[in-house]
């Protein structure tokens, strides 16, 4: 159990910035997760934790010792690199040894933790196979069982599941999940899958160019995103801006049109974000919130009606693009019990007053 | 010699060629000849020029290399000859070369003045010039009243690892004294020899690979005798500046010949035999004999021709049955190699 | 749009059948056994059979004889030869990737400079730079007297001589083999491997013995077969330090004996030996993959070192290139001295600059230079092209009669140079389908045939070594966006493997200037390469111009070298 | 537009089987699926039809055309390999064009259409980079920009999107969705991501063990699968085994233990699955069509009791796990309306009887 320290980290090639000022502290056991869009630097910052660059500016700590400069191999860090860089001339078993090997272990416990490891990556007979005669996805299972099977103190996981199918990915999931808790491993992961981050992390962090945008556990960066670029990166939300009507009783009524007003209760707004009438807002939804009309209660608070553009069978639910007049609204519905709309139809629509978001204007 | 076995594998194809480029060849200008020669540029560039004097309009071609090199290319070429002399070769070159009828047969003008010994019996090549084997040394290193006076001499412990030896078998002059020495000793029984040429290794510092490493490791110092022919010794001293002399055993040198022929097969063979006797014209070989130390085999030049430094010199000949010591030679060099060579030493 | 399409069809269908046949393949690589079997067997078949015809009859005797006890010489050279060979592999991989490593994985002030000095040692000319060697180490070399001068000793305290003489020749002339390959290896190998293994927990000692080295393989086995057998058909190196017990001497002497079967019988048992190796190192290749493996295009590493690292490694590197380079400053010491003069001296006492005046007022000088030149770059063309081609053929494609062709191609290396030259001398004296019906003996090309015969294995070993690495998705790639063969090539593969193709390109270029061997027996006085012009005027003991020749010879090949750099960039394949 | 066609297509890897039989018509213009576990055959699949392996038998067919033996550049495919495959000596601006120069397009046309997928895929500005200066995802979208700008007659797309996060690779799988659409290029994608699958496909062919198991529509797939490992691989879903103790009115009544029946009805039934009083039989339920029950209605049918195991938010939704007499059971709720329950919580849960699904049992 160590805890990892960034200390306003940056890391510029050349004169294009990599990562700008990270500022982070990940608690002894934390699983915490980078996310952010492509580029944005999480491989970078990973890399920098595991000693392969070295910060252009800031400090790295493990508990108190500062390993700014210290080697690679001295950190007692596993990583799954993005790439896999698997060794191309060892078989799958030497591959998934040889951090053992380092470590000297018996040749007896290095057989049977190996063994464990491609059991739990389900590759299982294929010990012996070259790198080069496995599958894309089989080739990152043993990236993946290289870097656990050390038990390291510090785990680095750069998209370790991209390749792998939903099944397969939700099981490894789990299993990287009990091995945390069960060694208290202090993980790093780097996902973009989001529902992967928001089901395994304690905390994300959301970054953007190179820069941290929010720091939070799952739940706050979903519910409580502190700026339009979180809002919609993390899942689907609806954006639209108005100017503040008037506030009444804790609610806030936003006009988006001359025809449109959406109400919603003052504290759901993003922090430092002061509602007052006049001035100018973004109100977040999120798809999933909005729900059906029933065709009578068409004046309800918050009923919107739209015209469908685009549906989509996701299998879970159904999705729906809908043109408002007051811009594009995304809705989504499980499939239970719906029946589905085919592009054209008109629907009703209520926003739940309580599922109504207020964010700063203009933040991006 | 061993060389015959091989030639049958190659005479087949030799027959196609023969009428085939007889066709097509350009033009018979003939005015071409291409010498293969182990002799150094000094000697050609002397000798050439003149040549071409008397011959105008001949393109000479001279090809130099090492004598073994020349006897390779020859072999190599027998299908289709490219040159058209040799010259410059140990006797046992030669002989090889004949027995691997590689040589044609030309009986030149001048066949009468070369005693018997210094040429072949059927007019395949003749000796051009003489090389008495004598005892070198390094007059910075060693005074010529210290040096060794005999062959006898060499084996006196107060030589040992002064001695410096060009490679033995690689060279065909050296595998002669060799023989020569173990002749010397008696050649029904080569044990005595054999004991004489232990002895010699005992003193013997290093084998070298080639003459300029014995020349490099005299003049360096790093040994001050050796065996050497009397030419080389010459040269080296007068007009490469290298601090070398030698002494003339008293008991008499093994004389070997080098010598010259023409190309089996040869394209330019009338050129060719106008070389050949260029090359012995007695006005040439007084000049070369002064210029380029080559003692001639002609037997008819007049004394007075000759240079000075030849005169002070008796040429006493080693008493030696070169038919034997060519019918033992690879068996006495194989067993001076596999038990006498560098045994002695340690 | 429809009309020339159909008639169109038929024919696409008669070429997919021919090009979708199992045997298409063979097709392909046709053209290169042809060459090789014009070139290659059809002058050395002769040697092989020779070794089994006594009289005209087919006999095992010469084998017999050979590998009889009664004379163990045969034997004994056999196995000094093996010994030897094995000894210098090992001697010159050692330094050779000592230094590939120290100037490929260091940045430092002078870096670049010293890449291409390390290569100059293999400019050596053959016959003047082994004597530089006895000018340096031997009894009267100039350090044995130096330090018997400072520590003012009765005797030299050491000179080489003897089996560790070879040794150092060996590893001195052929560390270059190890040099440019494994530079090339280590320029191209994935630098995500090195940070897996560091992640591992692995320390800098272990990832070089568990994955460096290892992914190396390919280099050090190409350069490994080139060593081991020139080192067996190696002539000089071991009569100059008195080992005369070897496989070239014993066929020299065969062939001066006229025992010309023997020689032919010792041949093919030099090239069996050097077979039997190809076969081992190509076992031990194939146990493994060493194909880029990764996902993507791995970053690479640019991070810099510790300053102690990087000065360690300057001030090894700039000693090492120091000491590799002695046996040439040498050589331009003594071109400067004045014949004779330097005798008992640790330096030679008298300077001039007559050789070079010499040299420099021959009309004759430069004919010789620009022979060699032109020779050598006709050779090396046809090295790279039918070099890259049998590389890639045998990397990429699968066929029977691969190991055949490895073979055919690492033949005329395995064999002493003057077996080779012997061999296309008989060849190529007549007229023959192989050379369009002409006498190419006597003729300007046989030089260059002969050099690009002896120096093919050079381009195609480290062509394939680097083909080894080079993800092979990259080229598929080429072809699925509509690239034919020859457009990915050209476009893809060559770009890619470009640093492993010049490396094997400078090296035949540099080898094709200095030949010496096979030149002597092939020359014709309008042909006369560098080389034998060297030798012409050591053998007439103009020592001093000699070595102004060699030195001459050096700096145009440094030139060339530096040269070649320029235009590359020296990163040439630094992005695989 | 063509249609490809796969005849029986099998391939060997010396002795492993890497995919067998695949016989398939993908008609022109189509949006085709490969979907299955890692290590299925996708790739091996999908570079039999770009011609990098020889099928070891079978044929394949663009058209009427036999193209089986055809070397690769003439097939006109453009294919987005599983491990991009970019060339690492040539720019992005270069590695992008590389198709276009083949096909000897101008320099003017070469830069217009380069920039124009330089765009589609967020990568302007990148053009002079090194491949080995992007990070993970941008060179991955430099490989999908170089299959795409090339127009082929036929896509295939190994897992193109697989590092990146979701909101590009929304936008991008719409983009490239847009493109077939427009150009009627006949696409064939391989992806794990299910709901990628469900909303893009036309068809979706689900293969395990180098095996076909199912060809359909998304819905088909999703509503009807053939047998368990389709039903448990495309989504999640519950299943159980009981024997059908009677039917009637085209209902049957499964009972899973001996306190737990479950109802539903005959026609939802895999084909070829008779359902008779007796027999052995799989139910299977997907969790998204699991409700709660209200406190109340405790005894409506198929109304069932857990206790939560386990109890996951992702956003969008709750997944929780539940302990119930006969067997673990998943449900998934909306994140809408619905309070949390905790590791521990007793809830009440009614499967709808038009959500069961009954499949042969033991077909695996
Ligand atoms: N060269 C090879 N030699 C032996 N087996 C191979 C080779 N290439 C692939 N395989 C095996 O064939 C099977 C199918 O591989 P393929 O690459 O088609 O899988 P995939 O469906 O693309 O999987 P993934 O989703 O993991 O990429 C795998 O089990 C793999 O191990
Ligand atoms: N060697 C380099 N030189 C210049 N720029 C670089 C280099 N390596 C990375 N970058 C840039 O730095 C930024 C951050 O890269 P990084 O690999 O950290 O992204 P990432 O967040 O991991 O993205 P992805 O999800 O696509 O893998 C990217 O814009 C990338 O182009
Ligand atoms: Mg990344
Ligand atoms: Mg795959």
């Amino acid at each position: 159990m160590i805890d990892v320290t960034l200390e306003h980290v940056g890391k510029l090639f050349g004169t294009v910035k990599g990562v700008d000022d990270v500022h982070i502290q990940i608690k002894p056991g934390e699983f915490f997760t980078f996310l952010g869009p492509s580029g944005c630097g999480k491989t970078t910052t990973l890399r920098m934790i595991a000693g392969f660059y070295i910060p252009s500016s800031g400090r790295i700590l493990f508990g108190n010792r500062e390993v700014t400069g210290l080697p690679p191999h001295k950190r007692n860090t596993g990583m799954v690199f993005q790439n896999y860089a698997l060794f191309p001339h060892l078989t799958v078993f030497e591959n998934i040894a040889f951090g053992l090997q380092v470590r000297k272990k018996s040749k007896a416990e290095i057989k049977e933790k190996v063994e464990q490891a491609q059991r739990l990556v389900h590759l299982e007979g294929y010990g012996s196979r070259r790198i080069d005669q496995l599958s894309g996805g089989q080739q990152q299972r043993v990236a993946l069982a290289r870097a656990l099977v050390i038990e390291p103190q510090i785990l680095l996981l750069d998209e370790p599941l991209s390749n792998l199918d939903a099944k397969l990915r939700e099981e490894t999931r789990l299993e990287i999940k009990r091995l945390q808790l069960e060694l208290g491993i202090t993980t790093i992961y780097v996902t973009h899958d989001q529902s992967e981050a928001m089901s395994m992390s304690d905390r994300i962090m959301v970054m953007q160019g190179g820069v941290v945008q929010q720091i939070g556990s799952p739940q706050d960066i979903y519910n409580k995103p502190v700026n339009r670029f979180v809002a919609s990166f993390i899942g689907e939300t609806n954006l639209w801006e108005g100017t503040v009507e008037r506030v009444e009783d804790g609610e806030a009524y936003v006009r988006l049109t001359p025809d449109t007003v959406i109400r919603g209760y003052c504290r759901n707004a993003s922090s430092g974000n002061v509602i007052r009438p006049g001035s100018r807002i973004t109100v977040s939804v999120r798809p999933e919130r909005i729900r059906e009309a029933d065709a009578g209660s068409a004046d309800e608070t918050n009923t919107v009606q739209g015209d469908v553009v685009i549906s989509e069978f996701t299998g879970v639910s159904m999705n729906y693009i809908t043109e408002t007049g007051f811009g594009p609204l995304k809705a989504m519905f499980l499939g239970q019990g719906h029946n589905l709309k085919a592009s054209g139809d008109r629907v009703f629509l209520i926003i739940p007053k309580e599922s109504v978001y207020f964010l700063n204007d203009g933040r991006e | 010699s061993g060389g015959g076995a091989s030639v049958q594998p190659a005479e087949k194809p030799a027959e196609k060629p023969a009428e085939k480029p007889a066709d097509p060849p350009k033009p018979a200008e003939a005015k071409k000849l291409v010498i293969y020669t182990a002799r150094d540029k000094t000697v050609v560039d002397e000798i050439v020029p003149k040549f071409k004097e008397q011959n105008p309009g001949v393109e000479v071609e001279v090809l130099t290399m090492g004598a073994q090199q020349v006897l390779e290319r020859v072999r190599g070429e027998k299908a289709n000859p490219q040159g058209d002399f040799w010259w410059g070769g140990t006797q046992s070159m030669f002989m090889t070369a004949a027995d691997e009828d590689l040589l044609a047969a030309y009986k030149p003008t001048f066949a009468g003045t070369v005693p018997a010994q210094y040429k072949d019996g059927k007019d395949r090549w003749y000796g051009e010039m003489l090389l008495p084997e004598v005892i070198m040394y390094n007059p910075q290193m060693l005074k010529k009243e210290d040096a060794p006076k005999d062959w006898d001499d060499l084996l006196d412990p107060k030589y040992k690892g002064k001695i410096l030896i060009r490679g033995v078998l690689a060279s065909g002059t050296m595998r002669t004294i060799y023989s020569a020495m173990i002749f010397r000793q008696g050649a029904g029984d080569p044990a005595k020899g054999y004991e004489w040429l232990k002895k010699l290794d005992v003193n013997t510092k290093e084998y070298t690979q080639d003459p300029t490493n014995l020349y490099l490791k005299m003049a360096r110092q790093e040994g001050s005798l050796s065996l050497w022919n009397l030419q080389d010794i010459m040269i080296q001293k007068e007009t490469k500046n290298q601090p070398f002399d030698f002494i003339y055993p008293a008991s008499g040198a093994p004389i070997l010949v080098d010598g010259v022929g023409i190309i089996k097969g040869s394209k330019n063979e009338e050129i060719a035999k106008k070389f050949y006797e260029f090359l012995f014209e007695p006005k040439l070989r007084s000049e070369l004999a002064e210029k380029l130390f080559q003692i001639p085999t002609r037997s008819d030049i007049s004394k007075d021709t000759l240079p000075a430094w030849l005169k002070g010199i008796e040429l006493k000949p080693m008493e030696l049955d070169w038919a034997t010591m060519a019918a033992k030679e690879k068996e006495w060099m194989d067993y001076w190699d596999q038990n006498i060579k560098g045994k002695g030493a340690k | 749009m429809k009309t020339p399409l159909e008639p169109a069809a038929p024919p696409v269908n008669r070429w997919t059948l021919l090009t979708s046949s199992r045997y298409f393949i063979y097709v392909l690589v046709a053209p290169l056994f042809l060459v090789l079997l014009a070139y290659v067997v059809f002058p050395f078949f002769q040697t092989f059979v020779d070794s089994f015809r006594i009289q005209g009859q087919f006999s095992m005797q010469n084998y017999a004889k050979f590998f009889s006890l009664k004379h163990s010489a045969n034997l004994e050279a056999l196995w000094t030869s093996v010994y030897i060979s094995v000894i210098s592999v090992i001697t010159c991989a050692i330094v050779g990737v000592t230094m590939a490593f120290l100037l490929e994985r260091y940045e430092f002030p002078g870096r670049k400079m010293l890449t291409v000095l390390a290569m100059v040692p293999m400019a050596l000319p053959p016959l003047i730079g082994v004597l530089s060697f006895t000018f340096l180490y031997s009894e009267s070399g100039i350090i044995p007297r130096t330090l018997k001068l400072w520590f003012d000793l009765e005797q030299v305290p050491f000179s080489l001589k003897g089996f560790w003489g070879v040794i150092m020749v060996h590893t001195f002339t052929m560390y270059t083999y190890f040099y440019m390959t494994a530079s090339t290896a280590i320029k191209g190998l994935d630098p995500s491997l090195e940070e897996a293994a560091a992640s591992l927990g692995a320390g800098r000692l272990y990832v070089w013995r568990r994955v460096i080295l290892p992914m190396l393989t390919p280099a050090m086995v190409a350069s490994s077969l080139l060593v081991f057998m020139i080192s067996m058909a190696s002539y000089t190196a071991p009569l100059i330090f008195g080992i005369d017990r070897t496989m070239t001497m014993q066929i020299y002497l065969s062939r001066t004996n006229g025992s010309l079967d023997m020689a032919a019988t010792q041949s093919t048992i030099l090239s069996i030996v050097s077979i039997l190796f190809l076969l081992l190192m190509r076992w031990y290749q194939g146990l493994r993959s060493y194909q880029n493996a990764s996902k993507g295009v791995s970053i690479h590493r640019t991070e810099v070192k510790s300053a102690l690292g990087k000065y360690t490694a300057m001030a090894l590197s700039t000693l090492g290139v120091t000491i590799l380079l002695l046996p040439i400053l040498v050589l331009v010491l003594i071109s400067f001295s004045v014949d004779g003069t330097w005798t008992y001296q640790i330096l030679p006492p008298e300077y001039t600059t007559r050789h070079y005046v010499e040299l420099f007022t021959d009309s004759k000088t430069w004919r010789p230079i620009a022979n060699s030149f032109e020779m050598s770059a006709i050779a090396t063309l046809g090295n790279v092209l039918f070099g890259v081609a049998a590389a890639y053929a045998m990397v990429r494609l699968k066929f029977k009669g691969k190991f055949l062709l490895d073979l055919l191609i690492m033949l005329p290396w395995a064999l002493p140079g003057t077996v080779v030259a012997v061999n296309l001398i008989s060849a190529f004296s007549e007229p023959s389908v192989f050379s369009f019906n002409q006498v190419l003996i006597g003729t300007f090309w046989i030089l260059p045939m002969a050099y690009f015969v002896r120096h093919l294995p050079l381009v195609f070993r480290s062509t394939s070594a680097t083909l080894m690495q080079m993800d092979s998705s990259v080229e598929e790639a080429a072809r699925n966006l509509g690239a034919t063969w020859w457009y990915s090539f050209r476009r893809v593969v060559f770009p890619m493997a470009l640093s492993g193709i010049l490396a094997g390109t400078l090296l035949a270029f540099v080898q094709g200037i200095g030949e010496f061997v096979s030149s002597i027996l092939l020359f014709t006085s309008r042909t006369s390469p560098i080389s034998v012009e060297i030798f012409q005027r050591m053998y007439a003991f103009d020592f001093g111009t000699a070595c102004a020749y060699g030195v001459l010879q050096i700096v145009l090949i440094v030139i060339v070298l530096f040269v070649t750099r320029k235009m590359t960039g020296g990163n040439a394949g630094t992005a695989i």
